[in-house]
């Protein structure tokens, strides 16, 4: 089953994104940088060394965060993340001063002593970000943080690895199928589907405005089209919002006077940004279940 | 309504026969015929032998075992992973799938354990003595007793193979032999009742009798029903809480 | 090559202090080996839930004060009633109670190994400096030292018992370490067996249950065997048959070896079963181990 | 129809409340069960599903009470959170499987429609456990939908899967609603619940913090000033001509910075009391002012921002 075919792209220090559906390769991917994962062709390196014959060295230097469970549900945060260290190469004495800071850092205070069978998932993603952590590594690959997170737990997360990336100067490998969150965290982005390189750039164009605009007024919505489009502006309805072609900036003035004109409410005036989930959805497209 | 339900039982034997547990279900009652070909091969018809073979080897060790592994087998996996939730979210009286379950683990422990028990017997010993067939009865009861026993283990606690291990081989066995009054609670003897009243007079002499009385058939009942029925109620108000 | 902290494209901060900020460690990072020392140490003091949560404590605690019970009441015995020996000898003790160390086995041998199956902590051992030989070894030395103790405390409670009861320690010394030797033995071969059927089945209950069985099967086998062989009137072919169950086997071993009087009657039969003897024990561990190390090359990480 | 009603329900364990006096209805059409990770969703979806007695009040459906009753599981189909399944059979016989458990008087047919409905007839013949996550979500829904049940309960069922995955379930569920059924889902991802629940129930820390459909339960909290962000090409003079109004209670100008992927710039913060009001006079007074309006976004209205302002209450 071919998990990851010819991909060949460099990333700079900083936070990554790397995004794709379930399936799309990712985790094999993160496999193959530890040096866990022969490549059946080519090369990679990591931090300047070969994943195919020094696995060892980078996996001292490089902390993972797996996708799946992989907590033992009789032990508590401490102790696990202390042997943790410890099978990092850290003396006794260091790795359980360095758990301590890396779990008062991921946000996990007095439970961090009870047994990790009872923890939320909120908190279990914690225990997985500071195992991952514990050993100082230069960087770190997240699988899927955010997996299982309700709004609050996300935005902690996103917010932890954006520290990371920036204030604990670690650079972030971070994989997500939930794009809204990497727009928020990366500098650049990766996508990958079905094993093959869709994009590589810095977030920044990858979510560039379109000439879409995407209006909402609080009532009377089709006089308010009928009065674009008697005004030279293309506008159709879509649901309950209305799109608008932009030939011009003027058009912008012209749903303004529109909206006044009628004495309607404008909800909603945005560029349809191009948001990376037609991104993710357009070329892989077909029924093909991931 | 019949107190058994057909697709409970191909499910239960599907989760119970299992690659892995199956191999070990087979290789029970094969190592026993084994040695019983082998002590027949040697030493030809030898009741003392054949006794001690039947007691200690197949009543003592494989029927215990089989138990173990089709009582706890039965019903312990889909608890342990959730699977059971396919079960309790359908319109079907606890008290039949616990039944029907009892039934394909107890129809594991006779065709894996009292038959063979049965043939090894025949094999050591012919017909004499009533030896093959009282065994095999005794293999059939104290396999009941032990499925029963175990199934209920298993809805109640996650590790009933371990408690299941210290009740048949540490109460029963060690305890048994230092501690004689033990042994009235032991399967093992209840079912030997059975198998004394088969092999009769010389049951003494072979070791084939029990250390309790006829009572014991009472409690083996006593158990086979009673854990049945309350392994039941505890079905019906098991939460599927996942902690380990 | 540590990456400058850009700060985003905020304000760049001057001279800010971030005492309580995240600090890097550059202190020192040990090898494989003391990776495999760390493994090693908690997985043997997690076999009697040591470092874990309170209810895993239960049934190791209970299986070691049942090992222990006969040797301090025979202690206290030999103490009272001032006696020149031991009530209960060294050598037979541990095959006595060989049923609590085989259900002591059958039970931590899943908890060391298949719970890391169960749960996917495979994925993180992996993902640091640790090969799969690091793991096979940590964890069979964890084992055996975890059965070596339920056996040696005991051993040592009785010589205590004997020293209490003022019997000559020259006198008592030779057995108490003949007994311990063949406590090395036996636990390096149990610790074998268990952990190539444990880690066959992240199935916690199956584990316990396979080994277990397997142990019982070739005690029971190797007993009507050797009942068959004296029947036969052959004494050598009984001692063969202590070929088939790991107590006879070690028993055997220790017998012509470490001198220690054999508990199951008929020892190896001649020089030649004493080498075959010895040959099988040493093969069988590597042999596990040698299998251990074949099944977790297998192990995907994920 | 079939309507489920909790009655000042609460259900503890030991000294911890999962569930505080809860009264809720839930009709025919799509709710969206609605918290936090530990709000006590599926506490509540377990009592609905009658695994779990409440430790007070009552959980009925059309009048029947759910608790150690097993006949109501004619009328409900319930889809299991946890992945585990019989992994050695295949879809399909295990779709069979449960339509016999349910006694039905045609197992096949009913099979047959519940594996068509899932789309899943091209896989059924493949072991479940080489399944995809969104396949066995799949399969789950068949085995819910076997006999037919007028209310379909599922317990996060988006979690873990991707935006084509989501879409493909999303779409199930709103024909499920259409044909009438009770359709209860619990999530906390919040973009699925405002696509196709018509109704929202919000559980915050076991207490029912507010019902209806998520538009309502916006305007019920309208004592909660609402955010709004406008960008504009003169910002301050916008300021000072909407601050003029009285249905604005603050304004504040403010530099977007560039993180991850929006570029830096300038925007206006308003926070409005009367969003009616405010709406109608934000674009009467751009114009008379000759200001060009670039963006109007609400800031605070999805649901996100409606469950992390219950969450802080």
């Amino acid at each position: 089953m071919l998990a990851v075919c010819d991909l060949t792209v460099d990333v700079a220090p900083g936070v990554v994104g790397l995004v794709g559906a379930n399936g799309a390769g990712k985790s094999t991917l993160l496999k193959m940088l530890l040096g866990l994962l022969p490549a059946t062709s080519g090369s990679a390196s990591v931090l300047g060394h070969d994943v195919a014959t020094e696995g060892p060295a980078i996996r001292q230097r490089v902390g993972y965060m797996p996708e799946h469970d992989c907590l033992p549900p009789d032990v508590s945060a401490t102790e696990f993340v202390v042997h943790m260290a410890q099978l990092s190469g850290l003396p006794r004495a260091a790795a359980r001063e360095r758990t301590a800071d890396v779990l008062r850092h991921v946000g996990l205070d007095e439970e961090r002593y009870r047994p990790m069978g009872g923890y939320s998932t909120g908190m279990r993603q914690r225990v997985k970000l500071a195992q991952a952590l514990a050993h100082d590594p230069q960087l770190v690959l997240l699988d899927e943080p955010t997996n299982g997170l309700d709004p609050a737990g996300r935005d902690d997360m996103l917010g932890l690895v954006r520290r990371i990336g920036t204030e604990f100067g670690i650079s972030v490998l971070v994989t997500s199928h939930l794009l809204g969150e990497l727009e928020r965290v990366c500098d650049a982005v990766v996508v990958i589907d079905g094993g093959q390189l869709l994009r590589s750039s810095a977030t920044a164009d990858v979510t560039a405005a379109s000439a879409l605009l995407v209006v909402e007024v609080d009532a009377r919505s089709g006089e308010f089209v009928d009065a674009l489009t008697s005004a030279g502006v293309r506008a159709h309805p879509a649901g309950r919002l209305v799109e608008v072609e932009l030939a011009g900036d003027g058009d912008y003035d012209r749903v303004r006077d529109a909206a006044a004109g009628l004495g309607v409410g404008l909800v909603r005036l945005e560029q349809r940004r191009h948001r990376m989930a037609e991104l993710f959805l357009a070329p892989a497209g077909g029924g093909r279940d991931a | 309504m019949s107190p058994v339900d057909a697709t409970v039982a191909r499910l239960t034997a599907g989760s119970l026969l299992g690659r892995r547990r199956a191999l070990l279900l087979l290789a029970l009652p094969a190592v026993l015929l084994v040695l019983a070909g082998v002590a027949r091969a040697l030493s030809g018809q030898d009741a003392e032998l054949s006794a001690f073979l039947l007691s200690s080897f197949a009543l003592g060790t494989v029927v215990p075992l089989l138990g173990l592994l089709a009582g706890t087998g039965a019903i312990g996996p889909e608890i342990d992973d959730g699977s059971i939730v396919y079960l309790l979210s359908k319109p079907l009286s606890r008290s039949v799938m616990v039944v029907t379950k009892l039934l394909v683990a107890v129809a594991v422990v006779l065709v894996l354990g009292a038959l063979p028990t049965l043939v090894a017997g025949l094999l050591l010993a012919g017909t004499s003595d009533g030896l093959a067939v009282g065994f095999a009865v005794g293999a059939a009861a104290a396999g009941t007793g032990y499925c029963a026993l175990f199934l209920l283990l298993a809805v109640v606690t996650r590790n009933a193979v371990v408690v299941g291990l210290m009740y048949a081989l540490i109460w029963e066995s060690l305890v048994g032999q230092l501690v004689p009054g033990a042994q009235a609670l032991s399967i093992r003897q209840w079912a030997l009742v059975l198998t004394e009243r088969i092999v009769g007079g010389r049951a003494e002499a072979l070791g084939a009798d029990s250390a309790v009385g006829s009572i014991g058939l009472v409690l083996l009942v006593a158990v086979v029903v009673g854990a049945t029925w309350y392994a039941g109620r505890r079905l019906r108000t098991l939460r599927l809480t996942s902690d380990a | 090559m540590t990456p400058d902290v850009q700060a985003g494209a905020g304000p760049v901060e001057s001279g800010a202090i971030h005492d309580i900020g995240y600090r890097h460690y550059d202190g020192e990072r040990r090898g494989r080996a003391a990776v495999r020392r760390a493994m090693f140490v908690e997985s043997a003091r997690g076999a009697y839930g040591l470092g874990r949560a309170g209810r895993t404590k239960v049934m190791p605690a209970l299986l070691l004060a049942a090992m222990c019970l006969p040797a301090l009441v025979g202690a206290a015995i030999a103490a009272l009633t001032g006696a020149d020996e031991l009530p209960i000898a060294y050598g037979g003790y541990v095959l006595n109670l060989q049923v609590l160390v085989s259900v002591y086995l059958a039970a931590q041998a899943p908890v060391s190994v298949s719970r890391d199956l169960r749960f996917g902590v495979m994925s993180l051992y992996f993902s640091r400096p640790m090969e799969r030989i690091d793991y096979v070894l940590a964890k069979y030395a964890a084992l055996a030292t975890a059965v070596l103790v339920l056996m040696a405390l005991p051993l040592t409670i009785l010589l205590a018992g004997a020293l209490l009861a003022k019997m000559p320690l020259g006198e008592q010394l030779p057995d108490y370490l003949r007994a311990m030797g063949a406590a090395v033995l036996l636990a390096l071969v149990l610790a074998g067996i268990g952990l190539v059927i444990a880690a066959v089945t992240p199935r916690r209950g199956l584990g316990v249950a396979a080994i277990i069985a397997v142990l019982l099967v070739l005690s029971g086998v190797q007993g009507a065997a050797q009942v068959i062989a004296t029947e036969q009137g052959t004494r050598d072919a009984a001692g063969w048959t202590g070929l088939l169950s790991p107590y006879t086997l070690v028993d055997g071993v220790a017998h012509r070896f470490l001198g220690q009087d054999s508990v199951l009657g008929a020892g190896p039969p001649g020089t030649a079963g004493a080498l075959v003897f010895a040959a099988v024990t040493a093969l069988l561990v590597a042999g596990c181990l040698g299998l251990l190390v074949l099944r977790y090359r297998r192990v995907s990480i994920s | 129809m079939s309507t489920l009603v909790l009655d000042a329900v609460s259900r503890w364990f030991g000294n911890v409340v999962a569930v505080n006096d809860v009264t809720m209805t839930i009709g025919p059409g799509v709710t969206g069960l609605l918290g936090p990770n530990g709000a006590g969703k599926s506490t509540l979806i377990h009592m609905m599903a009658g695994f779990l007695p409440p430790s007070s009040g009552t959980v009925t459906l059309d009048g029947d009470v759910l608790w150690r009753n097993e006949q109501v599981y004619r009328r409900i189909g319930l889809v299991p959170e946890r992945e585990a399944m019989y992994d050695a059979m295949t879809g399909w016989q295990f779709v069979l499987a449960n339509a016999r458990l349910h006694r039905l008087t045609d197992p096949e047919a009913a099979a047959r429609r519940a594996v068509d409905t899932v789309q899943m007839a091209q896989a059924e013949s493949r072991d479940v456990g080489t399944y995809s996550k969104g396949m066995k979500q799949r399969i789950k829904m068949a085995t819910a939908l076997v006999h037919d049940p007028p209310v379909l309960l599922l317990d996060e069922p988006f979690n873990g899967m991707d935006p084509r995955q989501r879409l493909q379930l999303m779409d199930l569920l709103r024909e499920m609603g259409q044909q009438g059924r009770t359709v209860l889902f619990s999530s906390h991802i919040l973009e699925e619940v405002e696509q196709i629940a018509t109704d929202v129930q919000v559980v915050v820390s076991g207490r029912h913090a507010a019902s209806g459909d998520f538009r309502q339960i916006r305007q019920l909290m309208t004592e909660r000033p609402h955010q709004y962000t406008v960008r504009s090409d003169d910002d301050r003079a916008l300021a000072a001509a909407v601050m003029a109004d009285g249905s604005v209670t603050g304004v504040e100008l403010v530099a977007t910075t560039a993180v991850g992927s929006r570029q830096g710039g300038r925007a206006l913060h308003v926070e409005a009391t009367d969003r009616a009001s405010f709406v109608r006079l934000l674009p009467q007074v751009a114009q008379r002012h000759g200001i060009r309006l670039f963006e109007v976004t609400p800031a605070d209205e999805s649901l996100e921002s409606v469950f992390s302002y219950l969450v802080a209450r």
